[in-house]
């Protein structure tokens, strides 16, 4: 075991893939020479030389579309975006390729591989740097959408997603990169992909929260039980898609009342889907509305803007008083 | 401190070797042996038997759109004849005979067009890939393919087609850029066919040729007579054999033209002339190259005969082949989606099953 | 008055535009000379010359792009994809710039422009030719995402689409081009954005749907009245982004029971949204769980297999008589 | 039917005029008069002290994040001067001497890094673009905006800034392409400054220069030295006014270099050697261009130092302005998405209205 922050984990994930399975490639802009802009990929290419972490062009659909090539020559490649917000680039790739080629070969290639990207607010970053788009890909058919909240669930994850046949966009929630520590063991430890977890067991209110979310849901359960004695039960969903509709049903037969917390937009975001399973499912234990604390449908506003937009662990308890109070 | 003209490093040339009337410059001649000369002819003529069966059985409401090939014969044949078994073809959708030399089912094509996922599975051994539908975004791929055969060291090439219209997608300049940047073993291969749809070479791109594009990228670009199945191999081979030998990527322009309708869902007539079409059906890769064939003695008018018998049979126990699978169950459209089914897709599944149970639906089209 | 098809209707609504305001361009590929792949664009490069209606090369980035361009130089470029499943080449662009310039530049610059496609199955097309992704847009803030489903209304709507000053998405159900025909008048007529229509007035059950599953969806209704006396109200969404929730819940409140339809596929599907929107405001009157009859979360098949693929009347009725039994 | 070099009509040149030393080719001088000569002087400056003053900031943690454009104030001061009132200019990120000559207030820079949708707004009568983020994305907005100006018969032109790294992007070869596709009156600048934040130009690209890439276009490229405000300014002008007069295109590499880091928080040392840097600094644009003005009789000390404290003043103010514009409303996030704010968003803002009132936000940073 040993202490360390997400991006820590995450080199750790990458370091036990590259060496242990040599079809495992990295590519991206700036993951070589310069460790990633957030230094994710911190000395690999010194460890792995420039075949298995290879610095790329500026072109997001090539790296992604190169990847596509990789995977289908029998590689493992791991690409970077270097930001969630220029994936965009390769969002032909993403829908057209990487979603399709196991499918359209009907099983002859498989596309086992991983496009990671950091997402999501709190950096202070300038436009296009901080938004949370999993509905992207969570509504494409084909993919997993996975997205770690703690620096052990990031390495285990991200391990399994890269020795998984199965094409994965692992994003990784960049305000929660550097913000605290935890032990995270040598050895290679995986976890299953498509599976969400209690985070902390409850019986008022569920929360169903992931990523960058988690912490100020989990501040807002704590603080909902010291200060009004309310035991939340908050679900981290670890892979929104495919989602694990029977952990957040359980939670809610428990419960009857349920907010969904994301920082993306409410428009179509996971939280109206958690909703719609919700009611496909469990209805009628619903005692309240579901209430959403999520990014509104604008674009989320430069980073002067940013601290009062985004969702905290005061409007997450205020929209649960709301749904307990009905 | 002057101004002055910048040279470039990289080659750009034009390549003809046999012109419209079968008359060969003979200092150029590849002097192919005599199976592989007659094998690039006979898969042109199966590529062309085959065109013209499609076109039938789409109008016979037997397959669907169907989107010819005819014309463009020796462009396609006679590059991935070049293509060793190891190496791999990333095509666009208008090279059926490259297909079928590389040993896919000829039914392969019927499936394709006839609305069939199967139409898009590589036969076991096969290193190539399906049709690529969205225009050019298979370039990236090619790159990719490469990049992989240099990682591990291996001594393969790959084979890129595209079109005249896919070389002003991002994909085709992404996909060119990376390959000349990590000096990968690819050689993309553009079948300039004059059209796209409806737009003409000239409207696609203010530049004169299509292989001067490779200058943007470092590498080497020719233009070749691409109804001219010698300069067409002389050209891939050159371009491949550099490529295995670590001298990176080559961009081949074949001047060809698209003889057919865009798809069978298109009128022609609509944007281009009866006139340019007449001009091109003299320059058809076929005769040109059989009269070439048979002055060389390499072919004479029995064996063309016979080309013409076997290619007719094999193209008639296709089409039964294609006729006897074409009972599909519409519940597998779940089965390829993941190496293992998700949870959710299982009930989703399940679901599918019960409606079309419900439905009666027969098993497929 | 003229009985016509959708895309007679939708050729006179870019007629009527280019007539009446000389900024307004289309361009596309194959939209002048060949008059568009489905013919929408018709005798329109004749009337207004090649200033006017502008056939591009094979770049889907720079169609978007450059009609980008162009609406920031004042002019209202009326873009054409040629099939909703090309239009991903062209996501940054929607995403990065059209959806934001507006908000960019705090109102400086207007995005009065429009992208058409044809979306959906049901014309015997190779793969990337049917799908319905309208999420990927009704997600993404700051744009229209708008889906007319008769004649008559896709001619209100495009024409109101051209001279809004919003940016819209505006896709057309290809497989109802030309499979009816309905009475349009002569006279511009247009209809405001982001509102809903009650399309069938009903008590029993409420369907909610839009674009080509208007058509099952009025049948499946007309079938439960016919043999069970069912009387179910139908909502035709017509602007799925911004969504016009009053009307849904208005119905809701009425009927209490809900199908909601769609092609694309299910997990954050429009479906979603609308019953999260469903479940916010007006939880207490529903009766049952609301059932999704929707594509199902795979690619949509090719041709030979879409047939039994594409969500039809009978399966709108099953669903329906599941939430009426409940 | 031979194989011979193809020769492209596009044509690419160099041009340098005033070398690292001051010194400068006569026979090439544009012999600029001395108004138009220190104006790009003054803004070389200005974009400089700027430049200085925002890493300053940044370090005070006043503005976030910032990159700098140290080094390049030749390449885009000299440029941006060519063009008209009724122009265009679009920018990539490090032009913030184009900005201050188009008029832009310079707190408009510190809004940008500061974190403010402030800092993209353009002032009234002045058509240029805001800072683009997304790298090379913008080049299709040139393109449209240079189309809509052919369409519409106006006598004008665009200039389009973009980096090394983004000739890369699928959008660059797009827009490019259009461009001469459709004969625009646009110019593509691009400021090659060796680095694409840690990639090295030749690992970009496998093209010895970047100005060859105009060739896969059909128009013409130039490479200039771009720590060179003559060369700079001579080429386009040149190519601006080909441009207006409907000759199409231009491509234009400004060679330069980038002193400062790719941003503040970015630590060059872990990919470039000091050695380089220290060549470059050698060649820093402005004491040779201040050489050259002295020379030629337009500059003298008392000037210099005159630009110097109007300029030191000029930032000052800014700032002043800056820091008294910083409480904003979080709230106004919303009124800015649509003309008129759909029913939905009324909503929702009413809801974050309550949100920040209960958690009591102030206004801003
Ligand atoms: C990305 C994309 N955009 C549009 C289309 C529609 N489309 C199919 S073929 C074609 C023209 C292709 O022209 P070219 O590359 O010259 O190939 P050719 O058809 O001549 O073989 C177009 C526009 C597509 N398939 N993919
Ligand atoms: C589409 C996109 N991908 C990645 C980035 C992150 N990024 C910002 S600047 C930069 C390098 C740009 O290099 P160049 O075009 O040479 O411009 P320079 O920074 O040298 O001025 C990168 C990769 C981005 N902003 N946009
Ligand atoms: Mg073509
Ligand atoms: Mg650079």
């Amino acid at each position: 075991m040993a202490l360390m922050n997400m991006v820590g984990a995450l080199n750790r994930a990458m370091d036990d893939a590259l060496r242990t399975d040599d079809t495992v490639v990295l590519l991206g802009q700036d993951i070589g020479q310069d460790e990633g802009v957030f230094r994710v990929t911190a000395d690999l290419l010194r460890r792995y030389g420039d075949q298995r972490v290879i610095d790329t062009p500026l072109a997001e659909g090539a790296i992604v579309g190169g990847a596509v090539g990789m995977a289908l020559y029998g590689l493992k490649p791991v690409a970077e975006m270097q930001f969630s917000g220029f994936a965009y680039q390769a969002f032909h790739q993403v829908e057209q390729h990487m979603a399709r080629f196991h499918n359209r070969t009907r099983g002859r290639y498989r596309m086992s591989m991983v496009v990671r990207m950091p997402y999501g607010g709190g950096i202070r970053a300038v436009e296009h740097h901080s938004e949370s788009r999993e509905t992207y890909y969570a509504h494409t058919p084909g993919l997993y959408m996975v997205i770690p909240s703690t620096p052990r669930n990031a390495r285990a994850l991200l391990l399994e997603s890269i020795r998984s046949p199965e094409p994965v966009i692992f994003f990784e929630p960049k305000a929660v990169y550097r913000s605290f520590k935890e032990e995270v063991p040598e050895e290679p430890e995986t976890m299953e992909l498509g599976k969400a977890q209690i985070a902390r067991a409850g019986t008022d209110i569920t929360f169903v929260a992931y990523g960058a979310m988690m912490r100020p849901t989990l501040e807002a359960a704590e603080d909902l039980a010291d200060t009004e004695g309310v035991s939340a039960e908050v679900v981290d969903l670890l892979t929104v898609s495919p989602l694990d509709t029977d952990t957040i049903t359980e939670s809610v037969t428990k419960t009857g009342r349920v907010v969904v917390i994301h920082e993306g937009p409410r428009t179509c975001g996971i939280g109206a889907e958690v909703i719609a399973r919700i009611v496909e499912r469990a209805l009628m234990h619903l005692e309240a509305p579901i209430k959403r604390v999520t990014g509104y449908d604008v674009h989320f506003p430069y980073f002067a803007r940013e601290r009062a937009f985004m969702p905290n662990a005061e409007r997450i308890a205020h929209a649960a008083r709301e749904v307990l109070a009905f | 401190m002057p101004r002055k003209p910048i040279t470039v490093k990289p080659k750009l040339e034009y390549l003809s070797i046999l012109d419209g009337e079968g008359k060969v410059d003979e200092k150029l001649d590849p002097k192919l042996d005599a199976d592989l000369a007659v094998k690039i002819y006979r898969f042109m003529v199966l590529a062309r038997r085959m065109d013209e069966r499609c076109i039938n059985m789409q109008r016979q409401g037997r397959i669907g759109t169907y989107g010819p090939c005819r014309g463009q014969e020796a462009a396609h044949c006679a590059a991935s004849v070049v293509m060793e078994k190891e190496d791999w073809i990333v095509p666009a959708f208008r090279e059926p005979g490259s297909f079928f030399m590389r040993g896919w089912p000829l039914e392969t094509i019927l499936r394709f067009w006839g609305g069939y996922e199967e139409g898009c599975q590589p036969p076991e051994g096969v290193n190539d890939l399906p049709i690529a539908v969205p225009i050019a975004s298979q370039t990236p791929h090619a790159t990719g393919i490469a990049w992989g055969m240099k990682i591990r060291g291996a001594k393969q090439a790959v084979l890129c087609y595209c079109g005249d219209g896919g070389t002003s997608e991002g994909d085709f300049h992404e996909g060119m850029n990376f390959a000349g940047a990590f000096d990968l073993p690819v050689v993309f291969f553009v079948q300039n066919n004059h059209w796209a749809i409806s737009i003409p070479r000239e409207a696609q791109t203010r530049s004169e040729t299509i292989a001067q594009k490779a200058i943007a990228y470092g590498f080497d670009g020719i233009q070749v007579d691409g109804n001219d199945p010698l300069a067409v191999y002389v050209a891939t081979k050159e371009a491949v054999e550099k490529a295995r030998a670590g001298g990176g990527p080559t961009l081949i322009e074949a001047v060809t033209y698209r003889l057919s309708m865009h798809t069978t869902a298109d009128d022609p007539t609509k944007y281009r002339s009866q006139a340019e079409v007449t001009k091109w059906e003299k320059l058809d890769p076929i005769p040109r190259y059989q009269k070439y064939l048979v002055k060389r003695g390499m072919l004479d008018q029995q064996t063309i005969d016979e080309i013409e018998e076997d290619v007719k049979a094999e193209v008639a126990a296709a089409e039964e082949r294609y006729e006897a699978a074409r009972d599909v169950d519409p519940l597998d459209c779940f089965d390829y989606m993941y190496t293992e089914l998700p949870q959710e897709l299982v009930e989703q599944r399940q679901e599918f099953a019960e409606a079309i149970e419900r439905e009666g639906h027969g098993h497929g089209h």
